[in-house]
């Protein structure tokens, strides 16, 4: 072997050490087969991070490989930085979602900032202008003594980055469950738009090339602790070195308005952002895609601290900080504009025609590692899986009707996860960039495309209590609803992404999990044309032995061609027609009615009928586009009660809604979540289920809109007030609890 | 009419305030660099919301003295117009344009959202498309856009009419000493106020009681 | 040299922060507490090893920018 | 008796602030000023007149509410 340093050379490397970086014997003794000889503590660290779950997908790859990834409207799929899709007039939506679970549970703050400042940086990297933040949030049980403070730190760890960088954040989900009591979910999403035919991609070229280092310096940030804890390392420091990143989004601001800026001029290669395992994953993923050999001198490296080691520089994972090959001789012109920004840039190596990844620091090699096998033959698991039992099929006749079905309804959408959202993102700036046509609070957010009068729609959706009863219904079930979000704003669907958050899949039952949520949104993905293009994995989300849900996240994307032809959830005036798409059985199984109302969490959930979900959906998204829909809501969660509530109160015009059909009970009528449902509020509601009936499309008169209150079947009424006031009083009134 | 956005790292309503002031104008305002000391003649100055460097430190501190700062109140004592918006206003407290601070809102949070507003001077460029006592709908995006002055200035901000918008009581998002959401200096040729107009010009963003800010200067401008 | 600074505000300026503060005490079940307020502490590291020259410097950074004096008092600790 | 608490941030975690002052600092024309770091300053009035049980219980609140402990470190005087 080549000379390592002494600092390297004084770390024997002991079957603990191979351990604690999360290796099994079977993976260490590979990694022997692939270097020829015993690795040296740097290699050690690039080979553990390349492996680990986050970065090699290695217990979930065969299951995605079974995900629809393609379609005409696909530029790129799943495998860069982000997915691309064409919206038209010769633009591309950039867009994907990522986890920070478990930094967010240690430090709600920065976890959920540095989330959201990683997940722009994917989006930036590929030469988009973010224009959009989502967020889709787990959290435990209400009661739990730590909600209230991650809540509040998530939030204001997300609006602090998304605001100070100027990207409106215009949704996403929030809900409560004690299954995330020990590990919460923090899923953030970033759509950007870029010039089609001016993508940018990862994979390194051109032998002799330089690679430049730009953005931040490197300091210790997010370097494993079980291994910075061990002696060697950590000799002279008197505190634990804390493991968290501190995210700094005026940098990130500065680091993505320069790297656009590079972007318009022809001097890239190739570009990465500096992700989990920073220099590392860049690094090795560049020369990989490029089929090149990568030399880095660590020495060139901007460092925030002193007596920094190269295993630490290749697994710092400081925030805010790019990879870039340039083409030759095009680093002074680079460098003034990282200068301009007053950014850090740094030439610290060169493309090589060596497919080795080799690395300098202080005059000497400190690591040289074969490329390929690195990436190629990182472990891959078929982890052996149970299938979850199917729970039984809940009879409406067995589920009890409330006393007061307007009490009911004013509970279901009081409760901790249907009530109003406004405090969270009231303090996210939702409208910054001056395009948000829908703000949060509706099916999809809604954001003009700048300067035209086309727009974007965006959503993210799971229904972790339908994925824990039967995860393929429920994997379905989630890609049905966020492709009936967009349709119901009057959206044509294009893509999804996606963030697969499950406990830990060596478990059997866990991977049985995994396996039928990813299977039925495959299967959901395919039959409505909604080609997967980007995601993340997120496992091991549990505490002693406790998983949290199945939380299959849907991110999906939407293009609406004409502004004027786009709806929302208000109902806008008095006198229309409300016409219900879809049927309606009174599907009550692991419906929230049963668990808030009858105090029962179990049964099967809804069955998703892909074919109606498209036959309705398409009708309705056709209607809308005429122009032909005053205001239009899908059906989930509370079902047609909740769906109509919202209607009301997010105008202040009431409804009335008439009597179940005959044979259904009154509760399945109202709370019942049969799928493949749109309420609609219209002109003339008799052409339309005329022309609806005629397409083979179920469809039935519901009421009229009208009043301040809302009255069901002519008897049972609630003031459009009241219901609001519980609505808008729960999360407020939580977060101010001491 | 020359109209300049003026840019500073971490500025991030640049953009926005140039589409309104082009839509309003004519023609695109001069984004204007924070390093340039220099500025040529201009008919309007803005300084855009965001987070000038981060916000670090103070809002608007680092941004009040930066080079460009110096050319903007040179320009201002000429009489320029000068209107900062968010963190705009804040930057003019800072840099002494403007009295008083801007501090972090009551309620500690950041908020986003519509606030009803008061017109309460129209005696400046800034109001002349407004009618006294006019109430608007403007949205508001801030973290420190909480007034504070003493009450000797308070006093005489409101005896010389130099409040130039309040938000509606009941309807003040963030603790502003006498419901104050904008204040114009001496002379009337500076503004300073939270609240966006410039994210208000526009029924398919968030309205459009914004809009008449920016014609009426256009008016008092050429006038 | 190593400089410590202490921003505070000034009497009678109101401070949310410390406002707040002193509410979350309460709600935690800490009684008993008055007035808080909040102020900054910035370390600065100078190559200046004269103490007066230091602290003159030091007072004009203040002045200049780390208070907002119109607010803020200022005080200034060398160390080292 | 008055509690002077300072909350800073433990060493190696990154301080944006005091990166942006320094730079600012630098661009003010202050030359040879070197690291910057900015912490908290919190002044409590404490009904408490007990030198020990007031540091117990301020403490306390430190770790409670006053820092974040996974970054901050704190720091607790004691005056009157
Ligand atoms: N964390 C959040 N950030 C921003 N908006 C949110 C968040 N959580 C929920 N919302 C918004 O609240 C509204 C209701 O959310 P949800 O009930 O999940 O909608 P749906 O049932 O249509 O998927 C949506 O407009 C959503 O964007
Ligand atoms: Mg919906």
């Amino acid at each position: 072997m080549s000379a390592a340093t002494a600092a390297s050379k004084a770390i024997e490397i002991t079957p603990e050490l191979v351990a604690e970086h999360g290796l099994s014997t079977d993976e260490y003794a590979l990694i022997l087969k692939i270097m020829g000889r015993e690795p040296n503590i740097t290699e050690l660290g690039v080979f553990s991070a390349m492996w680990s779950e986050h970065c090699s997908y290695k217990s979930s790859k065969v299951w995605l490989k079974t995900l629809p990834t393609e379609g005409p409207q696909v530029i790129c799929g799943p495998g860069e930085n982000a997915g691309v899709v064409d919206i038209g007039e010769g633009l591309a939506a950039i867009f994907k979602i990522e986890s920070h679970n478990h930094p967010s549970f240690i430090e709600p703050y920065q976890g959920a900032a540095t989330g959201v400042g990683g997940i722009l940086r994917d989006v930036f990297t590929m030469g988009a202008r973010p224009v959009a933040n989502m967020n889709a949030l787990r959290f435990g049980s209400p009661d739990h003594p730590k909600t209230r403070h991650l809540v509040s730190g998530v939030v204001a760890g997300i609006g602090g980055y998304g605001n100070c960088i100027g990207v409106p954040t215009v949704g996403g989900e929030t809900e409560f469950d004690p299954a995330y009591n020990g590990n919460i979910l923090v899923n953030a999403m970033t759509v950007g738009i870029a010039d089609a035919d001016r993508i940018f991609y990862s994979a390194a070229g051109g032998p002799g090339n330089p690679v430049v280092y730009v953005g931040s310096k490197t300091g210790r940030d997010g370097i494993h602790g079980a291994t910075m804890a061990s002696a060697e390392f950590d000799q002279d420091s008197e505190e634990k070195r804390p493991t968290v990143q501190v995210g700094d989004p005026f940098t990130e601001k500065l680091v993505m308005e320069a790297c656009l800026e590079l972007m318009a001029t022809d001097a890239i290669v190739a570009i990465q952002d500096m992700g989990a395992a920073g220099l590392t994953s860049s690094g090795v993923e560049m020369a990989s895609k490029g089929s090149v050999g990568v030399e880095l001198d660590l020495d060139l490296v901007p460092m925030r601290e002193e007596g920094m080691t190269p295993y630490e520089l290749m697994l710092s994972e400081s925030q805010e900080r790019m990879l870039i090959v340039l083409k030759p001789g095009r680093e002074a012109e680079a460098r003034a504009i990282f200068e301009k920004w007053e950014l850090d840039f740094a030439v610290i190596g060169r493309v090589t025609d060596t497919g080795r990844l080799v690395l300098k620091f202080h005059g000497e090699t400190v690591g040289d590692i074969e490329v390929a096998p690195l990436v190629d033959n990182a472990p891959e698991y078929d982890r052996p899986w149970e299938p979850t039992p199917k729970s039984p099929i809940i009879h409406i006749d067995d589920v009890a009707a409330p006393n007061d079905p307007m009490e009911a309804l004013k509970q279901i959408v009081g409760c901790p996860n249907m009530a109003s959202r406004r405090w969270i993102w009231e303090q996210y700036d939702h409208m910054v960039m001056a395009d948000t046509n829908q703000r949060p609070g509706g099916d999809s957010a809604v954001v003009r495309i700048h300067g035209t009068d086309r727009a974007l729609a965006i959503t993210t959706d799971s229904t972790p209590r339908y994925c824990l009863a039967d995860p393929e219904e429920g994997g379905k079930q989630a890609v049905a609803e966020a492709w009936r979000n967009l349709t119901a704003v009057g959206a044509t669907p294009l893509a999804v992404t996606n963030n697969l958050n499950f406990g830990n899949p060596q478990k059997p039952r866990i991977m049985g999990q995994i396996a039928g949520a990813v299977s039925g949104m495959g299967t959901a993905c395919r039959a409505l044309n909604f080609p997967v293009v980007s995601g993340n994995v997120s496992l091991y989300n549990e505490t002693s032995g406790e998983a949290i849900l199945p939380t299959p996240v849907i991110g999906g994307l939407g293009l609406i061609e004409d502004l004027d032809r786009t709806v929302t959830v208000a109902i806008p005036r008095e006198g229309l027609d409300l016409v219900l798409i879809g049927d309606t059985k009174g599907w009550l199984g692991a419906s929230l009615y049963l668990r808030e109302i009858a105090g029962r969490a179990e049964g099967a959930p809804p069955p998703v009928d892909l074919t109606a979900e498209k036959r309705n959906g398409d009708f309705v998204r056709g209607l809308i586009q005429a122009g032909r829909v005053a205001a239009c809501h899908d059906l989930s969660d509370g079902g047609l009660g909740a769906a109509v509530a919202e209607m009301a109160m997010a105008s202040g015009i009431g409804a009335t809604l008439t009597d179940a059909p005959a044979g259904l009970a009154l509760h399945g009528w109202l709370f019942g979540e049969d799928q493949a449902r749109y309420l609609m509020a219209v002109e003339n509601g008799a052409d339309i289920i005329a022309e609806a009936t005629a397409a083979g499309v179920p469809a039935m008169s519901v009421g009229q809109t009208g009043g301040d209150a809302l009255t069901v079947a002519g008897t049972h009424t609630i003031s459009i007030q009241e219901l609001r006031r519980s609505h808008e009083e729960w999360l407020p009134a939580f977060m101010a609890r001491p | 009419m020359k109209t300049a956005v003026i840019v500073f790292p971490g500025s991030n309503c640049d953009r926005d305030a140039a589409v309104a002031l082009e839509a309003a104008f004519g023609t695109a305002p001069a984004m204007i660099w924070h390093r340039d000391n220099t500025l040529p003649n201009l008919d309007l100055i803005l300084l855009p919301g965001g987070f000038s460097y981060g916000d670090y430190l103070r809002s608007g501190a680092i941004a009040a003295r930066s080079p460009v700062l110096r050319a903007v109140k040179e320009q201002a004592d000429r009489g320029v117009p000068v209107i900062g918006i968010c963190n705009g206003f804040q930057v003019l407290t800072e840099s002494g344009l403007l009295p008083g601070v801007l501090m972090r809102n009551a309620g500690l949070k950041y908020v986003c959202r519509d606030v009803d507003l008061v017109v309460e001077s129209t005696a400046s460029p800034f109001m002349r498309g407004y009618k006294a006592g006019q109430r608007i709908t403007v949205p508001v995006a801030h973290h420190d856009g909480n007034y504070f002055a003493d009450d000797a200035t308070l006093d005489r901000l409101e005896g010389d009419g130099r409040v130039a918008f309040r938000y509606a009581a009941h309807d003040n998002p963030n603790g502003s000493a006498r419901n104050i959401a904008g204040i114009l200096n001496e002379r009337g040729n500076v503004l300073g106020m939270m609240p966006h107009p410039e994210r208000a010009i526009d029924p398919k963003h968030c309205g459009t009681d914004g809009k008449a800010m920016f014609t009426g200067l256009v008016e008092a401008l050429a006038a | 040299m190593k400089a410590k600074v202490h921003v505070t505000l000034k009497n009678g300026v109101l401070d949310p922060q410390g406002k707040a503060i002193g509410h979350a005490l309460e709600s935690l079940g800490f009684n008993g507490v008055g007035d808080v307020r909040q102020g900054k502490f910035i370390e600065l590291d100078l190559d200046e090893s004269d103490p007066d020259k230091a602290r003159a410097r030091v007072g004009e950074m203040c002045e200049k920018l780390l208070a907002n004096t119109v607010i803020e008092n200022y005080s200034i600790d060398l160390e080292g």
